[in-house]
């Protein structure tokens, strides 16, 4: 079996008195597609959100290489409202900013784009390599940097290449289409150097066509640069044709887990999607 | 937006162009008239406006020069007095008179130094105005002397032991007087408790408590006139009981409206009286000042609506005349010229006989103590007070 | 002891109640717009001016509803003028709209007063002395907080109770749903304004009363306090802007009381600088997070 | 074009504006209201570009920009006032405690230092803050920087609030643009840098900006105090063109002044800031101050009406609220002048 690169360990998300993610536990390995899927308000991006950093989870444990990124225990106020459980299992703290998270090597893209928009798509590109800088600020205003700048550049123009972008390489990124910006998104992540890549809804607002085009991408910048995928989508088509694995999620709770296959024929999955009558 | 510019700039220009003349020599009036201190400015400008009006020429080289009075406001702050100051060296002025107020006279002092433009203060009685300006003069007496005068007068006169000193965070005139004042009445034994106000105070009833559980005698509070008449109007309020003392910013119908009616007692020290008939020259102007002020209402709005002669004005009338006397002496209209003919000036003006010391201060050494009345809203004469006098 | 305190408890009370007054202004506006309106203080300002003015023609009964007429329609305009067609702006071209309005309203004040200070007129009863223990002190310092409370009192009772109060916390909770269920924003909008300006215009009656001098630069340092109170207590909260302006008033005058006279403006920041480290939204405010 | 080229046009074009400016001043005088709005155009050009850097470029709602003028403008003063001066200066703290006077130069740096290093300080706290809550902390640190200046008890050093003066100043109009260019050329440098592009990434979205790595804190604490210490220096020339500094001066009202001009000049453009700077100079100083003096037209019968005292401010904060209301994203936007040279690549075509 192939190294683990994500270990989500009894995660629970709560806020005030809502639990939006409750004892989740998520593996992925090496090289792996794997997908979280769930109805709307499931908690998804709330998962991503405490795995990129943007949230610290109210309990539970996230290593990332075998290392721990994210710990915490129900503390302070939180711990007499506290509603999930495990409480007591986990007694450190561990808090990683986004910033260094992704300099650990996990980078990400947004449900709804968040693009740099007074900038071009060239320049957006290249503020994702801001993090692998070894200038300092002096040396970079003063242009003593020339060559890191400069490797900079001609890596950031490889990338668009890859997407072909590069022909607006100086237009605003705001003035893309739709399906563009997306894909522009992606690029930028990538252009952090991650191993893991979170993708949050990358198909949402694409036809279907767009989205089998994003499928075969999303594959190929798998294998070119070596790359887990873990993705948030809607269309099934997708999830289902480029998943290795799939987690499904209500109420925050995982409700199922296994292969494409697997997880299509789950009742229980299908009692979430298309709803239970209650007798 | 190009349009207004360039119409604006033609107008400017044009403007400019129509003030071109010959045969004029400009003295900049550098007095605020607006702001914490503008009431008195304005009053100072009086008094200079009456003095052309009395000797409108001046003869340089046999031609007879028309006066021109440039002036400019420097709204009682120190960084709009170097826009202001600025202002009238770009006008080209001769010569510059003012300001009330020290700080504005020491910000502006640095322009006209810069300038090579002599200046004669007319009340700014801060000693930083002259020992730091080689281009300042002045016909007034010092700080030093004042807050002398006035810790004296507390002892004497009202038996003071403590005195409560308030003044204003950078105003160099109101901190200025307090220190000295301070500084003699406690080498004469007394004690101080010494406080200050930040500027834009509106509530002083904080200070004035502070005052009274500090069980000071009197109090000493050398303020611009705009702080008087709240200090005032919240003492009367609270039947503040001890003396209030001041400086020369006080001798003004400000404190005069403000006391009315109240039962407070407040003393100011000042330059000059307009009840003292000693003086012939004094005489005679205070007699022209009143009919002229009473001749024109707009100069006597200028001058808080009645017909008082302020200090003020007298000096300004005398650094008007100094001024006049310079360019004589100069007999040129060039500022550097004059710059070097003013220190031998000698005059005798309605505030004393004038002449300059080598830092550029009036040897002046009398200052006048009033009361201010607070049933008939006049000033009443208490003495006259000297250098001499305090030596003894 | 009380009787050392007491002067000062009694103005840092009646001046307390007089940024609150004003706070309860910025508080509204900015619950709504989510604009710090820095012409509030300005329009404090005029109101003592239209005083000043009115006052030499009409005796004070007449003149006191009258002033707050000519402040609420002040108010009114401005915000007709400069924040209206910003409506859709990003909110940082509306706040310097603000700037601009208050650095407009003080240029034409200056210029209308020729920059010097006006004696404001005496109000008959409230501007009377009044002894009370050790302290003597105005009338209008004891009315002060009881009209202040009443005031507040009065208004968080319309705006609990009745249909534009109803609106105006729909507004201020969400912009844009509240505009999407028909409810007619700018009229609220204008009634915020309004009512802020209303209690400007009373609280300059009792500010000036007390401090008899009117100037076109007076308003600033009460209105940035008032503004303090405001985030102090949690901007957005009318209680909180209350509380908060008391806090801050009796807070001044004991630093008064304690001989740090120097300090009494930079000691209102530095406590406010204390609570948002510690309390990022203030006493009462509540907590915002951008969603991801 | 080149990018040598390119350097070389620039380099050419700043030495014109030299020479272009010593003609200036040795036809109209030093003196001449020409050259003193050129002269305080220039600093008030580098503190709004100092501005700019964090308001427009980072994206830091900051309304601190007085309170490090001052304490720039101070250091400066207090540094270099000769010796033989101190005791008039220092007339009521006996001379003062400082005992040695430092260079002009090193006095413009050291402004600048003691500015950077009391941003770092307060930024710590305060950059943790949001949009409103930031610009009330900063302008509530400037008021509290003034205020201790203030203090009586530092009179020693700074002189409680009394006025400092005699300090060396510069008699031409040389040296200030050399020291604003010179500025304004390392902060247009910086922003063009990698760090300047963190920074714009940060003003335009900072969950986006973070999670690609960028730490936040570090860079706003960087742009806090680059900009603080040009706003120091920028300090340090206006406490020189002035002649006298008083702490009074710089209250939130100059922020706000600083603030306006960026915002017309065009947040996030530095040649707009630059532009506006002069403009609003020169039209506050010069050009609108005929609109004070009461005028009387046709000899002297028919006198004008409104101009008076006050009156060329009043004009002056109309414009700026037309400015504000109708041309919102200021003189030039977010483009720089350069880019109105460089006309725009035809569109391609873009396959969707």
């Amino acid at each position: 079996m192939s190294r683990n690169v994500l270990h989500v360990e009894n995660v629970t998300m709560q806020f005030g008195g809502v639990v939006a993610v409750n004892n989740l536990s998520m593996d992925i390995n090496e090289g792996e597609i794997v997908a979280l899927i769930g109805p709307n308000g499931a908690g998804k991006t709330t998962a991503f959100n405490c795995v990129t950093g943007v949230y610290e989870p109210t309990n539970g444990r996230i290593d990332y290489m075998g290392k721990t990124i994210v710990e915490n225990y129900p503390s302070g106020k939180m711990k007499r409202s506290y509603a999930g459980e495990n409480a007591g299992l986990y007694t450190k703290r561990v808090v990683n900013t986004p910033d260094k998270i992704t300099a650990l090597g996990i980078a990400r893209t947004f449900q709804n784009i968040r693009l740099f928009k007074s900038q071009t798509v060239f320049n957006n590109v290249l503020i994702a390599m801001h993090m692998r800088r070894t200038s300092n600020v002096f040396s970079a205003t003063f242009r003593l940097n020339m060559k890191e700048e400069n490797q900079m550049r001609q890596e950031a123009m490889e990338l668009l290449k890859i997407v072909g972008l590069e022909g607006v390489a100086d237009e605003l990124a705001t003035s893309l289409p739709y399906g563009q910006q997306r894909r522009l998104e992606i690029v930028r992540a990538l252009a952090t150097h991650p191993k893991l890549l979170l993708l949050d809804e990358p198909a949402a607002g694409m036809n279907p066509q767009e989205t089998e085009e994003l499928g075969a991408f999303i594959k190929e910048i798998k294998d070119r640069f070596n790359l887990t995928v873990f993705m948030i989508e809607h269309h099934m088509n997708l999830v289902m044709g480029i998943s290795d694995r799939i987690y499904v999620i209500d109420f925050g709770k995982q409700i199922a887990e296994g292969t494409p296959e697997e997880v299509r024929d789950n009742p229980a999955v299908i009692a979430a999607y298309l709803g239970v009558d209650e007798e | 937006m190009k349009k207004i510019l360039s119409l604006v700039l033609a107008l400017a220009l044009l403007l400019t162009a129509s003030a071109a003349m010959a045969d004029v020599v400009k003295i900049g009036v550098f007095e605020p008239a607006s702001g914490d201190n503008g009431a008195g400015g304005k009053q100072e400008v009086i008094g200079i406006e009456y003095a052309k009006s009395i000797v409108p020429t001046v003869e340089v080289g046999g031609k007879t020069y028309d006066v021109e009075l440039v002036i400019v406001d420097n709204q009682s702050a120190t960084d709009k007095a170097v826009s202001a100051a600025q202002e009238l060296v770009d006008a080209g002025v001769s010569i510059v008179l003012g300001s009330y107020g020290s700080g504005v006279s020491m910000a502006g002092g640095e322009v006209f130094a810069d300038a090579e433009v002599p200046a004669i203060g007319c009340s700014c009685t801060n000693p930083g105005v002259t020992s730091l300006c080689d281009y300042y003069w002045r016909v007034c007496f010092l700080d030093p002397f004042q807050g002398t005068v006035m810790a004296n007068f507390a002892m004497d006169e009202f038996g003071a032991k403590t005195a409560y000193v308030l003044s204003q965070l950078g105003d160099d005139y109101t901190t200025g007087l307090a220190t000295y004042f301070a500084k003699a009445f406690e080498s004469m034994g007394g004690t101080v408790i010494n406080e200050q106000f930040t500027e834009g105070t509106s509530d002083y009833t904080a200070y004035l408590n502070n005052a009274i559980s500090g069980g000071a005698d009197v109090i000493f509070s050398p303020t611009s006139t705009t702080v008087a008449s709240l200090l005032i109007n919240q003492a009367a309020s609270m039947n503040v009981s001890m003396p209030i003392l001041a400086g020369d910013t006080w001798e003004s119908s400000v404190i005069l409206d403000a006391a009315k009616g109240t039962n407070l007692t407040i003393c100011m020290s000042t330059f000059f009286d307009e009840k003292d008939e000693s003086s012939p020259q004094a005489a005679e102007f205070v007699q022209g000042f009143k009919a002229w002020l009473n001749a024109n209402p707009d100069k006597k709005t200028n001058n808080g609506g009645n017909d008082i002669v302020a200090a003020v004005s007298a000096l300004g009338y005398d650094a008007y005349m100094v001024a006049i006397e310079a360019i004589k002496a100069a007999d040129s209209i060039d500022s550097v010229a004059i710059a070097e003919a003013l220190p031998s000036v000698v005059t005798t003006g309605v505030t004393g006989s004038i002449s300059f010391d080598e830092i550029g201060d009036a040897n002046k050494d009398m200052a006048y103590i009033k009361k201010a009345n607070t049933e008939t809203g006049a000033f009443d004469f208490v003495k006259t007070q000297t250098v001499a006098e305090l030596a003894k | 002891m009380f009787d050392r305190i007491l002067p000062y408890l009694l103005s840092g009370i009646s001046v307390g109640g007089q940024y609150a007054l004003i706070a309860v202004g910025y508080t509204m506006v900015y619950g709504i717009l989510r604009l710090i309106n820095f012409a509030h203080g300005d329009i404090f300002t005029a109101a003592g001016f239209f005083m000043v003015y009115i006052a030499t023609a009409l005796p004070v009964q007449f003149a006191i509803p009258l002033v707050i007429a000519l402040t609420v329609a002040l108010g009114f305009t401005v915000e007709r003028i400069a924040y209206k067609p910003l409506r859709s702006a990003p909110r940082m071209s509306v706040m310097i709209s603000a700037i601009g309005v208050s650095y407009l309203l003080q240029n034409l004040m200056w210029y209308v007063t020729g920059g010097l200070a006006k004696q404001y007129p005496t109000i008959p009863w409230i501007s009377e002395s009044i002894t009370i223990g050790s302290a003597t002190t105005k009338v209008v310092t004891l009315i002060t907080p009881v009209l202040t409370i009443l005031l507040v009192i009065a208004l968080v009772t319309i705006i609990q109770k009745t249909k534009i109060g109803m609106a105006m916390r729909a507004v201020s909770k969400d912009f844009e749903t509240a505009q999407l269920m028909g409810i007619k924003i700018n009229s609220v909008i204008s009634t915020t304004f309004i009512i802020g300006s209303l209690l400007a215009a009373v609280g300059s009656v009792l500010y000036f009363s007390n401090y008899t001098s009117v100037t076109p630069t007076v308003g600033a340092m009460p209105g940035l306090k008032a503004f303090v109170a405001a985030v102090f207590g949690g901007i957005g909260s009318i209680p909180g802007a209350v509380i908060g302006a008391f806090i801050i008033g009796i807070c001044e005058n004991i630093i008064k009381a304690l001989g740090y006279t120097t300090f009494s403006d930079a000691f209102t920041f530095a406590l406010l600088i204390v609570i948002l480290l510690f309390k990022p939204t203030g006493l009462f405010g509540e907590k915002t997070s951008e969603k991801v | 074009m080149k990018k040598t080229t390119k350097n070389l046009i620039n380099i050419a074009l700043l030495l014109l504006m030299f020479v272009g400016l010593y003609f200036l001043e040795q036809h109209f005088g030093r003196r001449s209201m020409l050259i003193t709005v050129l002269k305080k155009g220039a600093i008030y050009a580098l503190i709004a570009v100092s501005m700019n850097l964090l308001n427009g470029f980072t994206g830091l709602f900051s309304l601190g920009q007085a309170g490090f003028m001052l304490v720039g403008a101070y250091t400066y003063a207090v540094l270099t006032i000769p010796m033989a001066k101190r005791m008039a200066v220092y007339q009521y703290y006996d001379g003062g405690i400082i005992n040695f006077t430092v260079p002009t130069i090193v006095g413009i740096l050291a402004a600048g230092a003691l500015a950077a290093l009391l941003a770092m300080l307060i930024g710590m706290p305060v950059l943790r803050l949001k949009s409103d809550y930031l610009a009330i902390a900063t302008l509530g640190f400037a008021e509290i920087i003034r205020a201790i200046i203030q203090w009586d008890t530092l009179g020693p050093i700074t002189n409680g609030s009394n006025l400092l003066k005699t300090y060396p100043t510069f008699k031409s109009v040389i040296p200030v643009f050399a020291a604003a260019t010179i500025c304004i050329g390392v902060i247009v440098l910086l922003i063009n840098s990698t760090y300047g592009r963190a920074f714009k990434a940060i003003r335009d979205d900072e969950i986006a900006a973070e999670a690609m790595g960028i730490n936040l804190f570090h860079h706003k604490q960087m742009a806090f105090i680059i900009s603080s210490f040009f706003a120091g220096i920028g300090g340090a020339l206006l406490a020189m063109y002035q002649g006298s500094l008083q702490a009074n001066a710089f209250k939130a009202s100059m922020t706000y002044e600083i603030l306006l001009i960026v915002v017309i000049g065009g947040m996030g453009s530095v040649t707009g800031s630059v532009i506006a700077s002069f403009l609003f100079i020169a039209c506050s100083e010069w050009w609108l101050r005929f609109l004070d003096t009461e005028t009387y037209l046709f000899g002297g019968t028919v006198k004008l009406p409104l101009l008076r005292s006050g009156f060329r401010m009043v004009v002056f904060s109309v414009v700026i609220m037309i400015v504000v209301l109708f041309f919102r994203k200021g003189i030039m936007g977010e483009k720089e002048l350069w880019d109105l040279f460089t006309p725009k690549k035809k569109k391609e075509g873009i396959k969707p």
